[in-house]
């Protein structure tokens, strides 16, 4: 059972958090303007990385704040939390 | 080249029990890898075998070679709950199913190894207006699809499993059900290991313990592998390696639209025979089915996150057990012995992907989910076909990795929430 | 007001009436409603002075910026406690019927910045739990550390208890008050009655 | 009361205590801190169980958790539990078991058949066979099933109550043994919050089975000692009778503590287990070792035990296992047994397969006592029936481990067997931590650490008393220090010991037997599930060389003890089967939980009344009252239809329907989502997630939208009213309350952090009763005075504030069924208020409450929409032929994915109206649509029926469906096969009743 450190309150378990997969996609700004393949790309694909991973969760039974995670998706060690907007932090895999 | 090798029978038990048993041969060899193969198939699980088996035995390639990075079956085959049923909403996705149940059916005997299918039936709970109605919808369309199955109300429920509970004081009482009677669960390991020993015997060099690390691509051709113990060059590579279907797609410069999660799975103590039939509860989140040594074999839905470690969270196995105390409130003082977990590879539209790939001679069988191994048989059949003739079979035309370009999905959220 | 008289809380068929039992004498753990009472929601940035300045002068409120702790203070009619539920918001609790004049102090000192503030005094009911063995009773069920030192008097939480998502907050070293949406009231109650069987637990009449 | 086999004096039990129970419908006595297995080896009985295959006889083993023979039925009706180990069984009066696996009687078992046959059925057989003819294995498995299983399942619901408790340490320590209770003090001396749990019904661990002194004084006063200075520490709680069971990810560990399984009369206030959830923040794993068996041929008849159970059944107990006992070992802790046994008296005769068994202090202080001892020798085979009776002993050639010898026959009634310790490495192995091959002394150790964990004394392979000590010491110190918390002042010491002198084991993975190829006699690796060395030979031969295939092709370890006795002995067979190194074979991942767990403990509280919270409206107990049908919409109850005296369904149903259409019905909406949105981008919000425009609604207007996820398919629907140029109220649908918000809330916070807008759930804060029907402007207008009623002054689809029954309310005028309609909502506090005004105003215009399903009939009529009924997530707003709620010129969410090749493609499956040629004939939902039906499957479907009721107004039945390209298709007929008979029925358009909406205005 994870425990997760929401940016705000702190360490808390992992059944007051949704998942919300893999960070950093932005929406494309012109969607309009995207091939199928590149709206597919954007909306489907996914790295799903096995070691390092940066991806969102929500304290959705807390404060209901999003947040990013870097996580490890074999050890499940997290290795860092930070807040939406904020720069990825420059961790690379297997930097543990 | 193929193997003689004794059949199996209650005649060949008896013969080598006046020898102790010390003659049996090996149930499939051990070679080291040759520097080239016409197919390589990269994942050594019940799908991975199947499809060597089939792509021996039906499309005349002999020069196979399945690479495991672990144990034969280690994945995903050797940890699910083994249920074995048809009955989905799609026509695409019931006819290959169906497709499967029907080699399900003959399998023990077509490859000589007995993996205990055992058709106890399948009974899918309805605990709202809304289940009802999917149900009724899904039952209806399997009707027409040819595929057998049967909707109970409350009494049929409790006829045909007469331990569940279905008192209307229940928190989400039971209002009916829907039952596949052909369905019902097998023996796990011994797929893999039926088919391992059948590939085998034509020929297909089964390689555990070789891991590929890499794809030799050149000019959008594949062309080889990279592994653990060197490179092999290949003609064509097939990839079925469930929870890291991404993994191997990300080496040859792929991303797929799949997301691996751990999946988990437990056992009761062995009790005596009280359970004949395999229950499963969308809403309630719960499966449940007795196996021939007797434990209760259980399991519900996917951890939330992603994982690639094969072991999952407390939360989900106390839901399991809340969901079983409703169901069968007799369960209470029964422990549960050993639970694990596995990697599932959950696809958006909740079916596979069993594909020809952007790269030339490669091609993904992925995307399975929670409900692969009942497609095992079905899946590597059609997969052998469209490795052999680069072209889909047209039970998994509609398969394809670019179906989540043009939007034409193949919803199966529905009949694959707690699909097993 | 007709709201008043006409008004009932998720628990009142719960506990006792009013002059019933209201003693915890050697019971592990007591129960008490403490219905109706104001709660009003807002939202604002917390990084914006005049927001922050604009409450302050409309309440006499500094709004907590720490995370999970109130700020508590007097009013005539009782204690008006400011829980902090999230980085732009809080949640007002006071005694009753103080609502109205919260939210038009508020939306009067907050025309024109954005801000958004609800009476959500309907949509959730306080259950007070205190008594020698509270902590452990709540710890059947919520996760939190609730140990002084993690979650000490002033703290508050959002979190959940059971299958009930709840705010917790410690207003004494002997008790804490649980918010909780009217709709869960019922089962909380009932949970909690259950989760307490093993200390003795008594439910405490109904009182704002 | 007399017990043959209870010393004299000493051990831990209450000799003042008598305690009659009943094992196999035969009275017996114990005393107080017996187990079963112990009052039942005082009695003599070692004869308890039969095996799972092959139906052998079989005796206690051990005097722990990792007992794999004595499992027994516990109890009666309904309390009876399986597979309960009577090796923890605590004995109380009045306690019943009965043995398992054995028909009629344990004594004359039919399934002893299968020993006969054990030829025909080695490892594996099954998959071998019985696969002809083809559908044979029905049958074969039938037999296979009946004699499968161990104990049998309760047949009632469990009598008791289960609890979780929650719990936060710094130092959490697993074992209460030496290292544990070291490591404990320790720790708590810094002022860490420890917590420290024991398996046991005291602490102690394996002092409790020890002679040993700490300090010079006997090793439990040290104990004492230590527990109570904890006990009296506010900062430490101590557990017993509590089994650590599994360990998560970041060091989140579950225990089971087992509160009243040990009591005659639980009391029913107390739960029967509580399952500890702890959060720690160093784990301290001192759970000791499990001692090894020897395999030897026939090592399974009743009497033969592990040495290290016997010593503690006759120090803890006071039992002695025989009178007469051969000591089979390789190694020196066996002799501490031998020695004490042969104090009390028991004919003891120690074979030791070492050659030279001499350096150790064990071994000399044996010799010391005068006790036999055959080294280079080894127990090579047993004899006896429902009790071992003879030992077969030979010498053993050093180099070929051949017997070399003749062999001789010591009569006896016990064989005590060790092959050595293994330190209890199950938790570290489950937090992640890697094992690591010990070479020299044949054992796994915890390696590298994946947690914030440290293993002390046995479980990491530091055997001693001395390491123990102070190795807990040290572990404690640490792990406190890592938490946080540092010891002030000096160092504590670690109480003296005498140090013991032990010289290293020799193993002998498989003794030989008479048999040189042990053909003839079986040699037990895995006991309970009858797995012999001749199978792991097999499976080697066969090719099933991983470890894995290993266990699941022999199914070693796979029983209820997971292999804790078997484990090595099987890695190091396959090894010298396969000619490799044992970690060549592989360690087995060991899998939580650590001993098996009750469902009833995993499943806690959340069990009848509290198995998910019953959500209830305001109006709850008045729609009980008035005898509603609830139907379950999430968690929610909400009235599916008010029978009245008599009434059925359907009859109740058209009643409803009847009047909403003919005067006035009342519908509680308390449970519809409600979102308040504020900020001055509000309206960009709204653009983004509804998929119409919203630039130009007016403060006091409502707009209906329709929601869809990014890949284009609506998954929500509701009316959004403006309150105010920057504030609107969003109404979605009641399953998607708080999926709705949250998605908006991921939007907002993810990807538009910019936008000014605040979102609140009020869901709760407002109860809503809907007035709708002919008559409802005139209820309303009873109710209500300070709000112009007229069409012009509240149009359709609008919203205003004022007074209804003197409540503060906010009224919606907007529709669902049709008819003139009217939402109203107060502070849920008075929203039962609210419904009875409307119902005492409402009498004279014959006011009807309704249910879901009469709304859901009425608004079928219309061909209104229920998202997750006529949609299933594969359905664009196009497919529903509302294209007119969807922009052409702004973005939206989902908006590009409507443009996808196949999601623009023509024939795409659309919402249509169906109509029967016989009115009266009303389609099951779910239906299936063809173009003619066939004779047989299969038969091209062209889509389902999604909604379908009798429509009492039109006096016809009605449905909707999605057909493949329906839309062009209205006015055909088409067919819908159903298993009785096919039904003819005419697509049409969706609205079926009312089709210029002029109802609407009453």
């Amino acid at each position: 059972m994870l425990l997760i450190e929401c940016p705000w309150c702190g360490p808390r378990d992992e059944q007051e958090f949704g998942y919300g997969g893999e960070a950093h996609i932005a929406r494309p700004a012109k969607s309009a303007a995207l091939d199928d393949a590149a709206w597919a790309d954007y909306l489907f694909h996914r790295t799903n990385p096995k070691g390092l991973h940066f991806e969102r969760w929500w304290h959705a039974r807390g404060c209901r704040r999003w947040f990013n995670v870097a996580r490890d998706t074999v050890s499940h060690e997290i290795l860092a939390v930070y807040r939406i907007g904020e720069a990825r932090p420059d961790i690379a895999d297997g930097d543990r | 080249m193929s193997v003689k090798r004794g059949a199996y029978s209650i005649w060949s038990l008896m013969r080598n029990a006046l020898s102790y048993h010390e003659n049996w041969q090996r149930a499939w060899r051990s070679p080291d890898p040759k520097p080239r193969y016409d197919v390589i198939i990269v994942g050594g699980g019940g799908h991975g075998l199947a499809t060597a088996y089939y792509l021996a035995k039906e499309h005349g390639v002999r020069n196979i070679a399945v690479l495991e990075k672990g144990w034969l079956g280690g994945g995903n085959t050797g940890r699910n709950t083994t249920i074995i049923r048809s009955n989905y909403l799609q026509d695409a996705s019931a006819s290959l199913y169906e497709h499967s149940l029907k080699l399900w059916e003959g399998l023990s005997q077509e490859l000589n190894f007995n993996v205990m299918f055992s058709q106890r039936g399948v009974m899918n709970l309805a605990h709202n207006e809304h289940d009802l109605r999917e149900l009724s919808r899904r039952t209806r369309a399997n009707w027409l699809n040819g595929i057998d199955s049967e909707l109970l109300d409350t009494t049929g429920v409790k006829r045909f499993c007469p331990i569940i509970n279905v008192s209307p004081e229940s928190r989400y009482p039971v209002l009916g059900a829907t039952v596949q009677r052909r369905g019902g669960t097998a023996r796990h390991d011994a797929v893999a290991w039926g088919y391992a020993r059948g590939a085998d015997a034509m020929g297909v060099d089964i390689i555990q313990q070789c891991e590929v690390t890499g794809m030799r691509i050149e000019k959008g051709r594949i062309t080889g592998v990279e592994t653990t113990r060197g490179a092999i060059a290949a003609g064509k590579v097939a990839v079925v390696v469930a929870g890291h279907a991404s993994v191997l797609a990300a080496m040859a410069g792929l991303r797929l639209p799949i997301e691996s999660h751990p999946l988990q799975a437990l056992v009761s103590e062995p009790i005596k025979p009280i359970l004949d039939t395999v229950v499963m509860s969308s809403s309630v989140h719960v499966y449940v089915s007795q196996s021939d040594k007797g434990e209760l074999v259980m399991g519900a839905g996917i951890d939330g996150y992603t994982s690639y470690a094969q072991r999952g969270s407390l939360p989900i196995i106390e839901e399991i057990m809340a969901s079983t105390m409703e169901l069968f409130p007799m369960f209470s003082r029964l422990k549960m012995m050993r639970k694990w977990g596995g990697i599932v590879d959950t696809s958006p539209d909740a079916s596979p992907i069993i594909s020809k790939m952007p790269v030339e001679g490669l091609y993904f069988n992925c995307g399975w989910g929670t409900g692969g191994f009942k497609a095992t048989p079905g899946s590597g059949h059609v997969f052998a076909h469209t490795i052999a003739r680069d072209r889909p079979h047209p039970l998994n035309q509609r398969h394809t990795f670019e179906r989540f370009q043009s939007g034409e999905l193949i919803e199966e959220h529905g009949a694959a929430a707690v699909a097993h | 007001m007709v709201e008043t008289v006409l008004r009932q809380s998720p628990l009142s068929t719960c506990h006792p009436e009013v002059g019933a039992l209201a003693e915890i004498g050697e019971a592990g753990a007591a129960l008490r409603e403490r219905p109706y009472r104001t709660k009003v929601n807002l939202r604002g940035d917390a990084a914006d002075k005049a927001f922050l300045k604009a409450v302050a002068g409309a309440t006499g409120i500094e709004l907590p910026l720490e995370p999970n702790r109130t700020a508590v203070i007097e009013r005539q009619f009782g204690p008006v406690a400011t829980l902090w539920l999230g980085p732009n918001e809080w949640l007002f609790t006071g005694a009753p019927d103080q609502a109205a004049a919260l939210v038009e102090a508020l939306d009067g000192a907050l025309i024109g910045r954005h801000a958004a503030v609800n009476d959500l005094s309907g949509s959730r009911t306080t259950i007070e739990l205190s008594g020698p063995r509270h902590l452990d009773l709540l710890a059947k069920g919520c996760a939190l550390d609730l140990d002084l030192a993690a979650f000490p008097v002033g703290a508050c939480a959002q979190t959940h208890i059971a299958r009930a998502l709840v705010i917790l907050h410690r207003t004494a070293e002997d008790r804490v008050e649980i918010h909780v949406a009217r709709s869960f009231a019922e089962y909380l109650w009932l949970w909690l009655l259950d989760a307490g069987a093993e200390y003795g637990v008594v439910t405490l009449a109904g009182a704002p | 009361m007399t017990t043959a086999f209870r010393t004299a004096k000493g051990g831990r039990i209450d000799r003042s205590q008598s305690i009659g129970f009943r094992f196999d419908g035969q009275n017996y006595w114990g005393n107080a801190g017996d187990t079963l297995a112990s009052a039942l080896l005082a009695n003599g009985v070692h004869f308890v169980g039969r095996s799972f295959k092959y139906h052998r006889p079989r005796g206690i083993m051990t005097a722990g958790s990792e007992e794999p023979n004595a499992l027994v039925q516990f109890g009666l009706g309904d309390r009876t539990e399986p597979n309960a180990r009577a090796t923890v069984v605590e004995l109380h009066e009045g306690l019943v078991a009965a043995s398992q696996n054995a028909w009629p009687t344990l004594g004359s078992d039919v399934g002893v058949v299968n020993s006969w046959a054990s030829r025909l059925i080695p490892a594996g057989f099954y998959y071998k066979t019985f696969m002809w003819p083809r559908f044979g294995w029905k049958f074969y498995e039938r037999a296979i099933r009946h004699a499968a299983g161990l104990g049998r399942a309760p047949e009632g619901k469990d009598p008791d109550h289960y609890d979780k408790m929650h719990a936060h340490c710094d130092v959490l320590v697993v074992g209460g043994g030496p290292a544990g209770l070291s490591a404990a003090r320790a720790a708590a001396m810094t002022g860490a919050r420890v917590i420290v749990m024991d398996e046991g019904p005291e602490f102690g661990g394996s002092l409790l089975s020890e002679t040993a002194e700490i300090a010079g004084r006997p090793a439990m006063d040290w104990v004492a000692g230590v527990v109570d200075e904890l006990a009296e520490r506010s900062n430490v709680r101590l557990l017993t009778r509590t089994s650590a069971v599994g360990y998560y990810d970041h060091n989140f560990l579950v225990a089971v503590e087992r509160v009243t399984d040990h009591l005659a009369a639980p009391p029913e206030h107390l739960p029967r287990q509580r399952l500890w959830k702890v959060r720690a923040k160093q784990v301290v794993l001192a759970q000791g070792a499990i001692e090894r068996p020897l395999v030897f041929a026939d090592n399974d008849r009743p009497g033969i035990m592990m040495a290290g159970a016997a010593r503690s059944y006759l120090n803890r107990y006071g039992v002695k296992v025989g009178n007469r006992v051969v000591v089979a070992t390789n190694n020196d802790s066996a002799y501490a047994a031998a020695a004490d046994l042969h104090d009390a008296g028991v004919a003891v005769t120690i074979v030791d397969i070492r050659d030279e068994p001499t350096g150790g202090d064990l071994p000399l202080a044996a010799f010391g006592k005068g006790i036999d001892v055959l080294s280079g020798h080894a127990v090579i085979g047993s004899d006896g029936g429902r009790r071992v009776e003879a030992a077969y002993v030979a010498q053993i050639s050093p180099s070929a481990k051949r017997i070399a010898g003749s062999i001789q026959r010591f009569e006896c009634d016990a064989i005590l067997m060790s092959g050595g310790w293994n330190p209890s490495v199950h938790l570290f192995s489950q937090s992640g931590g890697k094992l690591a091959y010990d070479r020299e002394r044949t054992i796994f150790i915890p390696g590298e650490t994946r947690q914030q964990a440290r293993s002390t004394g046995a479980a990491a392979g530091d055997f001693s008393l001395v390491d123990a000590l102070t190795d807990g010491l040290a572990a404690g110190l640490e792990a406190a220090a890592d938490a946080g918390h540092r010891k002030r002042g000096g160092r504590p010491q670690a109480p003296a010991v005498a140090p013991v002198i032990t010289v290293p084991l020799e193993p002998l993975w498989s003794v030989p037997g008479r048999d040189p190829r042990g053909r003839t006699n079986k040699h037990f690796v895995d006991f309970q599930n009858d797995v012999t060395a001749a199978d792991v030979a097999l499976a080697a031969r066969e090719g099933y060389l991983s470890v894995e295939h290993l266990k699941r092709y022999t199914t070693t370890g796979m029983g209820t003890d997971q292999g804790k006795s078997s484990n090595v002995n099987a890695l190091a067979l396959m090894a010298a089967a396969s000619g490799r190194d044992i970690p060549e074979v592989g360690t087995t991942t060991f899998r939580p939980p650590f001993v098996p767990v009750s469902f009833g403990a995993l499943a806690g509280r959340n069990v009848d009344h509290l198995a998910d919270p019953v959500r209830k409206t305001p109006m709850h107990r008045w729609h009980e009252t008035a005898g509603a049908v609830f139907e379950d919409v999430g968690q929610w109850k909400r009235p599916f239809y008010y029978p009245q005296r008599g009434e059925g369904k359907q009859a109740a149903v058209n009643r409803e329907v009847r009047a909403v259409r003919n005067s006035l019905g009342i519908l509680d909406a308390s449970t519809l989502g409600k979102i308040d949105i504020r900020g001055p981008d509000a309206r960009k919000l709204l653009n983004w997630v509804y998929t119409n425009a919203w630039n130009k609604l007016e403060a006091g207007r409502c707009r209906y939208g329709l929601m869809c996820h990014e890949d284009g398919m609506v998954f929500d629907d509701g009316v959004t009213a403006c309150l105010d140029e920057n504030h609107f109220l969003m109404h979605t649908t009641t399953g998607n309350a708080a999926s709705v918000l949250g998605w908006i809330e991921e939007w907002l916070q993810t990807e538009w952090p910019n936008l000014k807008v605040w979102c609140t759930s009020v869901t709760e804060q407002f109860a809503t009763v809907t007035i709708c029907g002919p008559n409802a402007r005139r209820l309303l207008g009873e109710l209500c005075g300070d709000i112009d009623l007229s069409s012009e002054a509240f149009p359709f689809m609008s919203v205003r504030e004022g007074h209804v029954a003197g409540l503060r309310a906010r009224v919606f005028r907007v529709s669902f069924t049709g008819e003139l309609s009217y939402e109203i909502n107060v502070s849920a506090d008075c929203g039962l208020a609210l419904w009875n005004a409307c119902m005492m105003a409402g009498e004279k215009f014959g006011i009807t409450p309704f249910g879901t399903e009469a709304m859901h009939v009425l608004r079928a009529e219309k061909g209104y929409i229920i998202v997750g009924q006529d949609t299933d997530g594969t359905v664009t707003p196009i497919d529903l032929g509302m294209g007119w709620a969807v922009s052409a010129t702004k973005d939206f969410l989902g908006k590009r994915s409507l443009a996808r090749a196949a999601t623009a493609a023509p024939g795409r499956k659309e919402l249509v109206g169906l109509m029967t040629e016989t009115p009266t004939d009303v389609l099951p939902e779910g239906a299936q649509i063809v173009e003619k039906a066939l004779e047989s499957a299969p038969m091209p479907m062209l889509g389902h029926v999604t909604s379908s009721y009798y429509s009492p107004n039109l006096g016809h039945s009605i449905a909707l469906a999605l057909v493949r390209d329906g839309r062009n298709r209205i006015g055909e007929t088409l067919e819908v096969p159903l298993p009785e008979r096919t039904c003819r029925v005419r697509l049409t358009d969706p609205v079926f009743f009312d089709k210029e909406g002029a109802r609407l205005d009453g």
